[in-house]
């Protein structure tokens, strides 16, 4: 069992230091020692050792990011790709814009290691195209690593080449799915591809592609640097290491804290954030992007911020973004919010997300409107049941989800809301 | 030698090569899996998460059509959970459908009622209003598109990319408002677009040709093959035998054409329709006045004729190569066998481009059998002295000249002319199809033939490969013939000084 | 019931006079030197929509049908994945845009703390013009999260991003950016 | 055999007695109250002190309840057209196979299809109303009109506009369904809006 509680900074490392997002002030600290390391070792040990390190997809999914890499094909000498999904659009989270602010370079020292363990000689960095100041620190940060010696075709002289660019959105949740985002730097429509075969056989132009996380991949140098036991220390032993939790919702201090797993929410957000605004009391908790099912303020209590314990209750930790709802907020709103945000977003590929995020979305427009039906919020309960896990993507799911706990926990509020024709 | 897997497909032991989708393993063992997106001549989409199997084991339903067979795969079909998946992938295609069936074509033959009708059977859940989308588009000659009524299984994004290679379909906007169409003011410009109407599994995608023509249940299809040129695609002939009438031409899975087929050959239906057919035989008395007659009595008088002359040098025969094979044995094993006829022509188009080929079906030769009939001429010995130059009919100096006219006249532009100008010779007797040789004053003989889909027989096609004509509508005109009942009957006539 | 429907064809008669009314900008050489550098950056051709997209709105404000056409003929990209594109991603525009675009985040947290009203007062703002007989300097619209949900409520205005925008605040942002030229 | 048990019934008549004819004059009186019944109520309906029970067809014209199944008649829109969108279900359930439609393209592209010719052949038709029932839009009806006369040339099979439009229907009657089965079409153009723009129309009725 690691520690919970110490802080540590991993990918917040730089944050509040002046000129951070230099590569000076990077190299000064210890930045890019971390490539020197790595390629002093196998490719074969760096998987192994992140492997060790138990460090998962912060993206999400949680999916063990060693595991991930090591399906890539070893004896196919074929392009490979490594690709930073820095296209951050999960309703509440804003860690992975942090980071990009903090230090980029972390990004792509990261990105380099990544590459080398897979064998891949290209990245691309895929960001939202709003974030307009960031991708210009990205840019900058890849001119300075390239001028630097870290990029190219030889690096430090390994005879290691590679290549990095980034890649700007348009404006599409969807291509925060590993797959949209391929088709999205495809030039394609962001329409996920169908899987199997995934992209770590056949991903990027059919290549062998790995798809990680801003947060993972900015982790991997740390790990490399400091060795996976160390990484384990922190963080509970299922889920060890920190994690960006990105606090928002009207409590005094909002934002992104680094924080090992296992850090208690409670503590979380009377301690560090200093406690809910006068007025206002919790009244559920979201707890992991809007994708993740509500939580009330009873099943708060208690809750550890890991992968385990929040999945115990019925909810996923997701990308760490933690929405606190207050008392202020109708739930009729926010589920109107929610659908209509996925409505909005689905692709329109497949069938069940396609019309079920429509039809969720078009009921709850007759709801706010006054024109509920009484039989609505069981309709919307068994639409959501049967999206759920039918279609290509998650995005099916992550409009299911929420759907469903918040017609099943707050829906009184609703029923009433729809007898009244207005909120109470 | 391909490997082999074994698999349970519900409950029974089904062997498949490996790398074959369940999908393909059902249709091969007739499991019925509902589907939308899929289609045997197209990839795979897997989007309209219709196919849904249970396979054991595995905690989600999976697509059958993106789900390769492995070995000891338990994949059953028809669970409960797989039904509900079903039912409700249905519901989900129709929230936003329109209930435009009493004036939608496809209304009979569409993937959503067949559906409803197999997995459905539920009272709609949907209350709300329905997105509405533009209808009625022209985006081809051919084509009328409907993207309310559009399902959004990109079929047909799928073949423009695939088969005819254009792109000029695409999906724009996202989610439930997403649209299939063309770039705007443009449209579909190539000789196989009415393949999307048969792809499209809703009425998406209409045929302008057979547009509220007629309901399609009425409809008889018939397997047969496309005379329009010598690829000899696998068709099925749609017509309604109570009024006699053909509507359309639908691609079946064959050989020689895989899935799809031309828009020139669709057309192939037309000149079997009454109103543009020889209705019936005739012939002209001593007085040179015409004379409607039945079949009998063409015969006869055709008969009478041949009687009185010398067959080897006074007979010509001009004959086109849209024939069955069946019909050229009769005919030659008749006047070139027995009588020893030796003027035989056939019968080309002039502006035909033989060696011709667009690369997907489409063949320069507009004949169905060509090959069939140079076969049967070197078997009779004529055939590499062939003239098949149509003016040397006339130099032949032939007293009778039996024209058996090519039955097409959509790939014969110049059909019209060329009868016009055989009516100037002494005598000719036509054994056609074409109207226009009825309401041609100079004609003086003809009997009535029967169109390729009222016939039996075969066609040898531009590789050698025969197709078959194996099951005929009744024949709209009551003297219709085919070359061998002619020649059966003409076989009573036998001429007195015949060179045999 | 069947006057709504009445009005449609009209409706959409006049928006597509609009669309014809409005001439497309031109591509300047710069644009198209910039585009061609596209072409070449990524490893497919068809990488370059994108990229060749926001390129043509940053520059000209906005994307025309003639500006797709152009990519077909001069730069190989074909006209129907140009438009696929276009029409997916929400950050295209296929009109002119006003001087000023905001775009208000209106997701949950956003919508908590208060974005609608805020919304509410700018398009007030944008009605005061309208009733003056004046185009409004300002359009705007929500959008799905801006990943500021710290700074909620939060906006973009072209390319600025606003954290804590409240009806308090909005008035002299606004009037801040009614000064600017466009 | 139980023979005896069967019980035999003479059915034969009995002989005609001729002293009944003779020796009863009764029967004259019986003819004659019988004569004056008919003479009085004839006389009474004459004069008009009783109400007679005849009608005077054609004359007097008899309505029939309109749930009678008498001849068809095709209803009409708001705007006078033939609500019948040529869907043939009427056709196809007609067990006498008398109806006959020709189908066309209308020139309101909202309306699309809608019937060229529409014809009854009454001759063959069996008033099963099955055509009615079968129809999706509430197009045609079996009317209460009962009376089909006409004479070896008269025109048996009725056309569209007969069967919409004669002078009995008072110049047609509307249908009971609103006339929202349009479908507005979004024009060509509107495929370039972007998402946002493209307006949802509320929609209700059959299409």
């Amino acid at each position: 069992m690691g520690d919970t509680l110490t802080k540590v900074k991993i990918t917040t490392a730089f944050e509040g230091q002046p000129n951070a997002r230099a590569l000076k002030t990077y190299v000064d600290q210890g930045g890019y020692s971390a490539l020197k390391k790595a390629f002093g070792m196998q490719p074969g040990q760096i998987i192994d050792e992140v492997k060790a390190s138990g460090l998962r997809g912060r993206g999400g999914a949680g999916f063990p990011t060693g595991m991930k890499w090591s399906f890539v094909p070893k004896d196919d000498k074929g392009a490979k790709y490594i690709i930073c999904n820095n296209d951050e659009s999960e309703p509440g989270t804003f860690k992975d814009r942090y980071i990009t602010e903090c230090n980029p370079h972390m990004i792509v020292e990261g990105m380099i290691i990544a590459g080398f363990a897979i064998g891949a000689n290209k990245g691309y960095i895929y960001t939202r195209y709003d974030f307009f100041e960031e991708i210009k620190w990205l840019e900058i940060a890849i001119r300075e690593a390239y001028d630097a010696g870290f990029l190219g075709d030889n690096i430090l002289g390994s005879g290691f080449k590679f290549h990095l660019d980034h890649y700007a959105g348009a404006g599409a949740y969807i291509c925060g799915e590993e797959t949209g985002l391929l088709s999205s730097l495809e030039g394609k429509k962001g329409q996920p591809k169908l899987k199997p075969p995934f992209p770590a056989i056949s991903g990027y132009l059919h290549r062998p592609t790995i798809v990680n996380n801003t947060e993972t991949l900015a982790s991997v140098p740390w790990i490399i640097t400091n060795g996976a036991a160390a990484y384990k220390t922190m963080g509970t032993e299922k889920s060890p290491g920190t994690k960006l939790f990105c606090l928002s919702g009207r409590v005094k201090r909002p934002g992104v804290f680094e924080l090992p797993l296992g850090y208690p929410i409670e503590k979380l957000i009377n301690e560090d954030a200093g406690g809910m605004l006068p007025g206002y009391s919790i009244k559920a908790c979201i707890p992991g992007g809007s994708s993740a099912p509500i939580l009330t303020a009873d099943e708060l209590k208690g809750l550890t911020l890991d992968y385990e314990a929040i999945a115990d209750k019925g909810s996923m930790l997701g990308s760490g973004a933690i929405m606190l709802i207050d008392n202020s907020m109708s739930m009729v709103e926010l589920l109107k919010v929610t659908v209509d945000f996925y409505h909005h977003e689905s692709c329109g590929q497949c069938t069940p997300c396609r019309e079920g995020t429509g039809w969720l979305a078009n009921i709850m427009t007759g709801i706010a409107a006054g024109q509920g039906k009484k039989d609505d919020l069981q309709r919307m309960f068994e639409i959501s049941r049967n999206m759920e896990g039918r279609t290509i993507c998650a995005l099916s799911d992550a409009a299911a989800m929420p759907t469903k706990s918040i017609v099943t926990k707050f829906g009184a509020e609703i029923a009433d809301f729809i007898e009244r024709g207005t909120r109470a | 030698m391909s490997e082999t897997v074994t698999f349970k497909l519900n409950g029974k032991d089904v062997s498949v090569p490996k790398g074959t989708t369940v999908m393909e393993a059902a249709r091969r063992e007739n499991v019925a899996i509902p589907h939308f997106c899929w289609h045997p001549g197209l990839s795979v989409a897997g989007v309209c998460r219709f196919c849904m199997v249970k396979v054991e084991g595995r905690p989600k339903l999976e697509i059958s059509c993106n789900l390769q067979a492995t070995n000891g795969m338990d994949v059953k079909t028809d669970t409960d959970e797989a039904k509900t998946a079903h039912k409700w992938a249905l519901e989900f295609h129709l929230v936003n459908h329109p209930l435009d069936c009493p004036i939608c074509d496809q209304a009979g033959e569409c993937g959503l009622q067949d559906y409803y009708m197999s997995v459905g059977k539920y009272p709609s859940q949907m209350t709300r209003p329905k997105v509405l989308k533009p209808k009625i588009l022209d985006v081809g000659r051919d084509l009328v598109l409907d993207t309310e009524r559009c399902i959004l299984c990109t079929r047909c994004v799928r073949f423009e990319e695939e088969v005819t290679k254009t792109g000029a379909l695409g999906i724009f906007d996202r989610g439930d408002r997403a649209i299939i169409g063309t770039y705007p003011e443009t449209k579909i410009d190539h000789n196989y677009q009415t393949n999307l109407v048969d792809i499209c599994p809703v009425g998406a995608f209409t045929s302008r040709d057979f547009r509220f023509k007629q309901r399609v249940w009425f409809l008889k299809d018939k397997p047969a093959i496309c005379p329009g040129c010598s690829t000899g695609c696998s068709v099925n002939v749609y017509g309604k035998p109570e009024t006699r009438t053909y509507f359309r031409l639908k691609p079946r899975q064959g050989e020689a054409n895989g899935h799809w087929m031309c828009d020139k050959g669709r057309e192939t239906y037309r000149h079997l329709n009454q109103d543009v057919r020889l209705r019936g035989a005739f012939t002209t008395d001593a007085k040179g006045h015409r004379q409607d007659t039945n079949f009998a009595g063409a015969i006869e008088s055709l008969g009478k004729r041949l009687a009185g002359v010398n067959p080897a040098s006074d007979v010509a025969l001009l004959v086109s190569a849209q024939h069955t094979n069946e019909e050229y044995k009769s005919l030659f094993d008749y006047f070139v066998g027995d009588l020893g006829i030796k003027n035989v022509y056939q019968w080309r188009e002039p502006t035909e481009k033989i060696d011709d080929f667009d690369g997907l079906l489409y063949r320069g030769d507009h004949n169905a059998n060509t090959r069939g009939l140079q076969d049967a001429l070197k078997q009779n010995g004529i055939g590499s002295g062939v003239k098949n130059e149509f003016d040397f009919v006339a130099k032949s100096g032939a007293k009778i000249v039996i024209a058996i006219t090519p039955e097409v006249p959509s790939t014969f532009p110049s059909l019209n002319r060329q009868l016009e100008s055989l009516t100037e010779l002494d005598f000719v007797s036509f054994w056609t199809l074409a109207g226009t040789v009825g309401d041609n004053k100079k004609a003086k003989h003809a009997i009535p033939m029967k169109g390729f889909a009222e016939k039996k027989g075969t066609f040898t096609n531009h590789d050698g490969k025969s197709g078959e004509l194996a099951a005929p509508f009744p024949c709209p005109v009551v003297d219709g013939r085919d070359i061998s009942e002619i020649v059966a009957a003409l076989k009573g006539w036998r001429p007195t000084h015949g060179n045999k | 019931m069947s006057h709504a429907h009445d009005k449609t064809p009209n409706n959409s008669a006049a928006e597509s006079a609009r669309e014809t009314v409005e001439p497309a900008p031109a591509f300047t050489p710069a644009l198209r030197k910039q585009i061609e550098g596209f072409l070449t950056r990524y490893e497919t051709k068809r990488s370059a929509i994108l990229p060749a997209l926001h390129a043509i709105q940053d520059e000209l404000g906005w994307i025309a049908n003639e500006h797709i056409e152009i990519l077909d003929k001069e730069f190989g990209l074909h006209r129907v994945q140009v438009r696929e594109a276009l029409t997916f991603y929400s950050a295209y525009r296929q009109k002119k845009p006003r001087k000023h675009t905001i775009q208000f985040c209106n997701n949950i947290v956003c919508c908590m703390v208060g974005a609608n009203e805020v919304i509410d007062q700018i398009k007030g703002h944008i009605k005061k013009y309208e009733n003056q007989g004046v185009e409004p300097p300002f359009s705007v619209e929500g959008v799905p999260c801006l990943c500021v949900c710290d700074g909620a409520p939060a906006m973009l205005v072209n390319k600025d991003r606003h954290l804590k925008v409240t009806k308090e605040n909005i008035d002299s942002i606004l009037e801040k950016y009614a000064s600017l030229p466009g | 055999m139980a023979i005896s048990k069967v019980t035999v019934i003479k059915v034969a008549p009995p002989p005609l007695d001729a002293n009944i004819f003779i020796a009863g004059w009764g029967y004259i009186t019986t003819i004659a109250s019988g004569m004056w019944m008919t003479l009085a109520i004839f006389i009474k309906q004459l004069i008009k002190i009783e109400k007679t029970n005849t009608l005077e067809w054609p004359e007097q014209p008899s309505t029939y309840s309109d749930r009678f199944k008498g001849k068809h008649f095709l209803t009409l829109r708001d705007d006078g057209e033939v609500r019948c969108t040529a869907c043939f279900l009427c056709a196809t359930n007609c067990p006498a196979d008398c109806i006959h439609i020709e189908a066309g393209n209308h020139p309101d592209n909202e309306l699309e299809k809608y019937p060229v010719r529409f014809e009854i052949d009454i001759l063959r038709c069996v008033f099963c109303g099955y055509c009615e029932e079968a129809c999706p839009v509430d197009a045609i009806r079996l009317g209460p009109e009962y009376a089909m006369v006409g004479t070896n040339g008269g025109k048996w099979v009725y056309t569209k506009e007969y069967l919409a439009e004669r002078k009995e229907l008072s110049g047609g009657i509307t249908s009971v369904k609103d006339e929202t089965d349009k479908h507005p079409i979004v024009v060509v153009p509107a495929l370039s809006r972007k998402t946002k723009d493209i307006k949802s129309y509320v929609r209700h009725g059959i299409h």
